[in-house]
């Protein structure tokens, strides 16, 4: 608990205030009491009420027992990032709930256990709650109490801030999808809390949710669960993983899009193998046999996961063998946070491997965007026979985003360039590494191919056109200029960037993946300041001409992630030495997605320098 | 043998089995095993071209490039062949692999994916070429190196070795093979039966490195083998044979019916009683072995019950890679439906 | 065998010329075949005779039958950088003759076996030498004559060349420390071709050596065992290891010199543990189990090690845990080529593991650096808590090198920042990781220290100052900003460059490591051209003041590096974004080490695009 | 057990071997097992300054946190406990370890390291707390998850279950012990005999998991382990008794010597006849135990004659750590000769 002093009253302006649609509420609760359900069903009622909004899901690297937070943004002008503070407060941890409620701007609302001893702040509204009381007059058999006590502050919430109880009811029939017992034994206790507030609580509520038209046909998911629909649309026929948070929710929901979409309807079988692995070697190893064998082979990871496949993916970049990595990134060095966000592994992902190795990355910052990389990824591995990374993270792979729909593939599925008997047949002869097209690429043929002529030796040991085994200079090098060739084939070849220019701006602003959001919202922020940047929003790596046209035409870049060293403004600087000296890092990790506040404090601080 | 010129089943000769020129030393173990694959290979009819070859570093695990050259071939990792192994049989079910490492690959760096892979059961004939060094990078001691040995560099080893077989059948393996680089015929029986069952088959080779440990006292070299091995049953293949009763208890022969509905005769060897289905039998005849510093030779252990792990993925007839994309690609409307239930 | 035609002869120019103590003699075998004892007997007869040598062994990925070149530098203006070409071939790889013959200049010499059919060159001197014969006639027993059979070469090398014959068999004793039979026996061979060269071969011979006085008090011995003897003066305890070509053959020395060395003399048992891991993971493992338990601890490794050892890397980064690795780097990416030289791994070291991990990185560039950095980089380990990589690569690890003997370490063992029980008793509290001095290094406590507050928590987990658990945002801040800091402190702390400027040079160049004897050579080469360069060697990473100064002064800076990307100079250009556009990469790659000819081409290519 | 307040006899209470407040589920096995592990080392009157408590990534390796804070704790990479106590010991011989892995932390991603400590005999008392699930990462099957069962995401286990004893044994361990959260009085006995063992002191230790595996059809639950637990033994732990004749064959108890002149008194039980001190017969009762589904518990092999790692090292006998500059760095004239020698 904190010793910070509230003595301030509440000021009459404030009491008078009400503030609709654009405030944040936090929920703070104890892990593993289930208060995941009702914070999602406060989420989605809000969304159903066509107001934008944004949750984040603060948790602890534990089973149960310890501090969690969720915070719920609503946005009247559809900013989506996360806000550094929230007006309302809902303390159901008793360890933290004083410092939670010092969080509290003055005029804040702190909905609390009406049995709970806290220190009362004079400048918030403090509204106790009867929680137990309330469980006990619902009708809700003793055993499910514990589990359904968290709609008590869903009920009091929706009274306060007057969210419509028929959209509650909605998004619990959602979430309990068929499950019509469950959904209304919840929202009972949802009526019951909600009669009681409306009954005991003062009107006085300067934060209030009104009913908006702007969420229609937006749909709200998770970023794991988009990408693995992505990769199930991409035909993926192979994931081999190894559990590791945040990306175990990505298999888990393509398990289940798998049940869903890809099973045969005659004899119900699989036309996507899911394995998990012993370890993330043996993942990434399963990977590399799948992809070699003409399979779309995919592994979800994090961190110390993509550590541990460096060694293969020098395989995959030197042999040349689709894989597709997908990495939702957390906190590191090392084992880190393991239930915070970061963008940490540009770097080593970028150059993942011992040696000259370099990667395709794929840096998706929306739902929309994990949907089509996750079957691009699979299209970028076949076409450029290599790994092909993807770089998600905690905050886009497990928190609830509202997005437009996702697009069906545009594309037909790319299996790159494949050798089959009749072509081999037609040729009358075959080298596997030969550089037939010019562009870096050549061609493959895939184990079973029914030819004299397929078969080549795959080895991550040098090796001439022929792929035979060959320690000569001459070779060395000029398999390293083909590989070199490919990789500046890719330049222009993986999703562009997208830039977006206004006029009178003095600066350049590059950001990539779940900081995006930040950058939305500061540049709106700042414009009332005068200052104007161009944006530029990487989607991946390497990057092509537009990047280097973008850097060049600035006097300053800033470049914002979330990670300590700046890695990726370290990357444009080794592609653009020329530029490097005005690509400025303003790379700020606390664990936490990046808010408008802190970016636009960022930048003035250096603009202002 | 067949002669080199005759044509088999398939109407190939000895010859398109090849691999190329050995790079291995004169009189090493690993290329008279690469020999015996292309004798059986050619012998059982095999398309090559449904074959892969896999290994991980080492010595031996440079052999698939010395066997098959119509086949496939994968150089792997070192000791991260059976990861590769289990994506590709997974993927393309219609493969016949054929894995080649070494007691370093398999025993040292590779132990953890090797007990997994036979764990899964993935179908791949897995050879280990045991010769109780690490041969490649010029003869330190490997995890089967025998405990007391001295060798140049690496002082005497002071571990007990492991037991190839024995960590197998720990990790429930479904086939079990122990044999001999100076005993060509059994090496070769034994990879007939090997490429018919229907899920890991492993066999330990004790293959000569006569660079680094073929020292009379080694249990890994020429001189002790020939000494020491007890051959437990003389083995005879005998493809798609009509079903026989198979009787594990009576008189001098034992017939295992693999899952092809190919048989293997095991005549019993006076001395050993052993009876290759038994499981616990074979765990004691491994350790006794151990214990005695004994040399047995043939199948110890066969189950062609235990499913492989392709038959357990639930995964369609086709192999996934022959899959057209519209098997693939989910069609609009899936994407449509999962939209409408996410708004 | 090649199509080259050579039809001119020699002309009359060549056939007086004499050149003296200046040139390279090519040697050509199988390997497998006992050839290196040969070749370093002839490096080391001329290494006495005073005349700077150089050897270079390159040789195949497998155990016999390949072909191997192994060559050795007469210069007696004291270059030790490989050259492009030799002049005086020994041929005694039938597989390669062709070919091998076809790379000499026009008055080159070949000796070559008598009985070989061979397609004589016209412009070059041949020598056919009846090997069989002549060892026939030598009294060895049949057994051992092939293995003695190279011992032709070197007496007819040695009567053509003139080297003398004393120093062979000087050089002979040398090798067979002790087993005078053995000297005795390859001597006799020696003799014979000697005697038979001087009655049979003509007297036209180009290349010749004379006793010079250039080597006197110079030792001469491979990196490896440099470095090895460096760890073993550090006062290393702990060596866990998994054998990777080129890196083996450092713990093997390690393993000789312990026994030599480190044994207590009473009981006859070791102060250093030696062990071989069942794999890199394991090896890195060990080594931090023992540095966190107090011991100095090392690994040596190659490429695919490294990359295995990733996840640890960012362990002892982030739990500041003090650790040694040894990279012999090879040729990568993958398996590569495992016998090749590169420096390859540099970016990969630097970087290694996920987040925002990074490393002290040690650059060796000869003997003395190799020992040196041996004992330091323990030192460093320590003093720093945090992994020290030590990049060297096959050429200076496995090649022999002539060098000033070694400096017995002018500074005592640093065991770094360690609270002893007296020390707690003293201070009555301690927190791990509070940055008690302002250097960024805290104080940490030995396992089994006897003081109820020596314990506390280790963890690759976020932590605060006193180590316990913590996902706060501003302990993970705090905590980062506090190893930023401890990085920094680094950056003057490990070994500075060697800075060397001239008058009148224009231009910069930067280098590290083995490529330090091509920029030596080419200095003077382009000097002869008018191009004048300051030279800065870089010895250690993070770079500090000097380099960032250097770079400054220069309008262009060119990198020289073994490897094909320039990771050097991307790590330049990322340290010092303000000056990178002067950073100019002229790295290559093809698996031997530099030469100067090279580097003028390349440094001319670029000065004058 | 001894009450909480009485000092033992090195002066310490029973608070002084407390950890810090768990962060585990209430009911969990593991916390159970910490409970024992703290009640233990304080009627051992073990030094805490003398432990050290190493785990790898799990809740099962969140533990070592939760007892004994004086001892100096390492919460290592996932499955990478064994490397970091081979090198933790082998620095320093003085120290106890004490490492706590899980299934999916020893069987899955760490079974080869575990395997090749085993095979080293590294002085560590290494506790498997085993529930057959990756509980942390929120119940995903580990490899030792029963086969046929059934989980939320994971679909069913097609795979058979390893068993960390007879891995242990395959490896030569020189002791392995089973036993069962449910059951503390034995779990403290082991740990006893355990931290009296010279080598690697493997303990698979059922400990069930609440939340994700504690179902009554699970052999990792509560009410499985309760009903089904077939103990082998009465375990008396006998600190610095009299020497004892060592009987292994006739009547009713067994009894063992460990290294430190402890004893064990192991009075069978009579449904068991289990010899521990037997290899084979530990193997063959492992194995039959995994073929019929049952759950022995209680010493299952040990080996006192196996020296640990750090006794075959060849290592002087003052820990590495303690010794002074003087003898970790050769004087001058070492490197003189040295020079000398290659001038
Ligand atoms: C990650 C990695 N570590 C080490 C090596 C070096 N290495 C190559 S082969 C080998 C040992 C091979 O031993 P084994 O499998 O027994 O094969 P053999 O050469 O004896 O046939 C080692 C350690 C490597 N290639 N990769
Ligand atoms: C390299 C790596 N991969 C994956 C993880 C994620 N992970 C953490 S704990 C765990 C499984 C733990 O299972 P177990 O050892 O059985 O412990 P339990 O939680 O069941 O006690 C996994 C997969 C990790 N921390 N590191
Ligand atoms: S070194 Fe040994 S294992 Fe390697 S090729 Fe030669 S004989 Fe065979
Ligand atoms: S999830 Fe399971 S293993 Fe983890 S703390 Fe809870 S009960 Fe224990
Ligand atoms: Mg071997
Ligand atoms: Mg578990």
């Amino acid at each position: 608990m904190s010793d910070t002093q509230h003595t301030e009253k509440i000021s009459s302006e404030d009491e008078q205030r009400t503030i609709i649609n654009d405030f944040q509420i936090v929920i703070a609760t104890v892990n593993g009491t289930g208060s995941q359900t009702a914070n999602t069903i406060l989420l989605r009622s809000l969304f159903r009420m066509g107001i934008p909004v944004c949750g984040k899901n603060i948790f602890p690297s534990n089973i149960q027992g310890l501090p969690t937070w969720f915070t719920v943004r609503v946005s009247k002008d559809g900013y989506i990032a996360r806000k550094e503070t929230s007006e309302v407060l809902v303390a159901m941890n008793q360890v933290t709930i004083g410092e939670d409620i010092d969080t509290l701007p003055a005029g804040g609302v702190c909905i609390y256990p009406a049995d709970w001893k806290v220190t009362e702040r004079a400048d918030i509204h403090m509204y106790p709650v009867p929680v137990k009381e309330l469980l006990k007059s619902a009708d809700v058999p003793s055993n499910l109490r514990d589990y359904v006590s968290n709609m008590v502050y869903v009920g009091t919430l929706a009274a306060l801030i007057e969210i419509e109880l028929v959209e509650i009811e909605e998004a619990l029939k959602f979430h309990f999808s068929g499950k019509t017992k469950a959904a209304e034994m919840n929202m009972t206790v949802v009526r019951a809390a909600y009669d009681w507030a409306m009954d005991h609580l003062p009107a006085i509520n300067p934060y209030r949710v009104e009913r908006l038209d702007l969420t229609k046909n937006m749909i709200m998911l998770d970023g794991n669960s988009a990408g693995a629909l992505g990769a199930i649309f991409g035909g993926v026929t192979l994931v081999a993983w190894y559990p590791i948070t945040p990306s175990t929710t990505l298999v888990d929901a393509l398990r289940e899009y798998v049940q869903e979409m890809r099973l045969d309807p005659e004899t119900g079988k699989s036309t996507c193998a899911v394995v998990q692995a012993e370890d993330e070697l043996a993942a990434i190893g399963m990977v590399i046999g799948a992809g070699w064998a003409g399979g779309r082979a995919m592994t979800a990871t994090s961190g110390p996961g993509m550590s541990l496949m460096s060694e293969f993916a020098g395989l995959s970049y030197f042999a040349e063998i689709p894989a597709v990595i997908w990495n939702v990134q957390r906190v590191g060095p090392s084992t880190g946070m393991p239930t915070r966000t970061s963008q940490g592994d540009v770097l080593s992902a970028y150059f993942l491997g011992h040696g000259d190795s370099k990667h395709i990355v794929l840096l998706p910052n929306n739902l929309n965007e994990a949907f089509e990389f996750g079957w691009r990824a699979l299209d970028l591995a076949d076409r450029f026979q290599t790994l092909v990374l993807v770089l998600s993270d905690l905050d886009l792979g497990m928190n609830p985003w509202m997005s437009e729909p996702f697009k069906y593939p545009d594309e037909p599925i790319d299996r790159g360039k494949v050798f089959t008997a009749k072509d081999l047949e037609r040729l009358g002869t075959f080298s596997r590494y030969k550089d037939v097209d010019g562009d870096g690429i050549a061609y493959r043929t895939l184990p079973g191919t029914k030819h004299p002529l397929a078969a080549y030796f795959t080895r991550g040991t040098s090796h001439d056109e022929h792929a035979i085994y060959s320690e000569r200079p001459e070779h060395w090098v000029a398999n390293t200029e083909r590989l070199n060739r490919k990789f500046d084939t890719a330049r222009s070849k993986v999703p562009a960037p997208v830039i977006n220019e206004v006029d009178g701006a003095q600066i350049g602003v590059i950001a990539y993946g779940t900081t995006h959001p930040a950058v939305v919202e500061g540049r709106d922020l700042l414009r009332r300041k005068a200052v104007k940047f161009d944006y530029l929003r990487l989607r991946a790596l390497p990057p092509g001409e537009d990047v280097r046209k973008f850097i060049e035409k600035h006097p300053r870049c800033y470049v914002f992630e979330n990670n300590s060293d700046g890695q990726m403004a370290k990357i444009l600087q080794t592609e653009y030495p020329e530029y490097a000296s005005k690509i400025v890092s303003l790379a700020h990790l606390d664990g936490l997605p990046l808010t408008a506040e802190r970016l636009v404090t960022l930048l003035l601080q250096k603009e202002n320098a | 043998m067949a002669s080199s010129v005759r044509e088999n089943e398939i109407g190939l000769e000895r010859g398109d089995y090849a691999g190329r020129p050995t790079t291995l030393c004169k009189g090493c173990g690993h290329n008279s095993i690469s020999n015996q694959i292309i004798s059986v290979a050619y012998d059982m009819s095999i398309d090559p071209t449904r074959v892969i070859k896999l290994s991980g570093i080492g010595c031996s695990s440079k052999s698939p490039a010395y066997f098959m050259s119509r086949s496939h071939g994968f150089n792997a990792l070192h000791g991260r062949m059976p990861a590769v192994a289990t994506g590709a049989t997974t993927v393309n079910k219609d493969l016949i692999a054929i894995g080649v490492s070494g007691d370093g690959d398999t025993g040292s760096i590779g132990l953890g994916q090797f007990k997994h892979m036979v764990r899964r059961n993935i179908p791949v004939v897995y050879i280990v070429e045991n010769n109780g060094v690490y041969a490649l990078t010029k003869g330190q001691f490997s995890a089967t190196a025998d405990q007391g040995q001295q060798l140049k560099y690496a002082g005497v080893n002071e571990l007990p070795p492991i037991d190839i077989c024995l960590e197998a059948i720990a990790a429930e393996a479904s086939f079990v093979a122990r044999s001999f680089a100076g005993d060509p015929g059994q090496v070769r029986e034994l990879l007939k039966a090997a490429l018919s069952h229907r899920g890991t088959a492993v066999i330990d080779i004790i293959s000569p490195c006569v660079t680094f440990n073929n020292h009379e006292t080694s249990t890994k070299s020429y001189p002790w083998g020939k000494q020491h091995q007890e051959v437990l049953q003389d083995i005879t293949y005998i493809p798609y044979a009509d079903p026989i009763m198979v009787d594990y208890s009576a008189g001098a022969v034992i017939v295992v019916e693999m899952h092809d509905r190919s048989h293997l005769w095991l005549q019993k060897i006076e001395a050993s009683r052993h009876d290759p289905t038994n499981k616990i039998a074979s765990l004691n005849l491994l350790e006794e072995s151990r214990e005695k510093n004994l040399f047995p030779t043939g199948l110890i252990y066969v189950d062609e019950n235990r499913p492989a792990f392709n038959e357990v993925s639930h995964l369609v007839d086709e192999p996934l890679v022959s899959l057209p994309d519209e098997k693939l690609r989910p069609p609009r409307e899936a994407l449509d439906q999962v939209i409408a239930k996410l708004s």
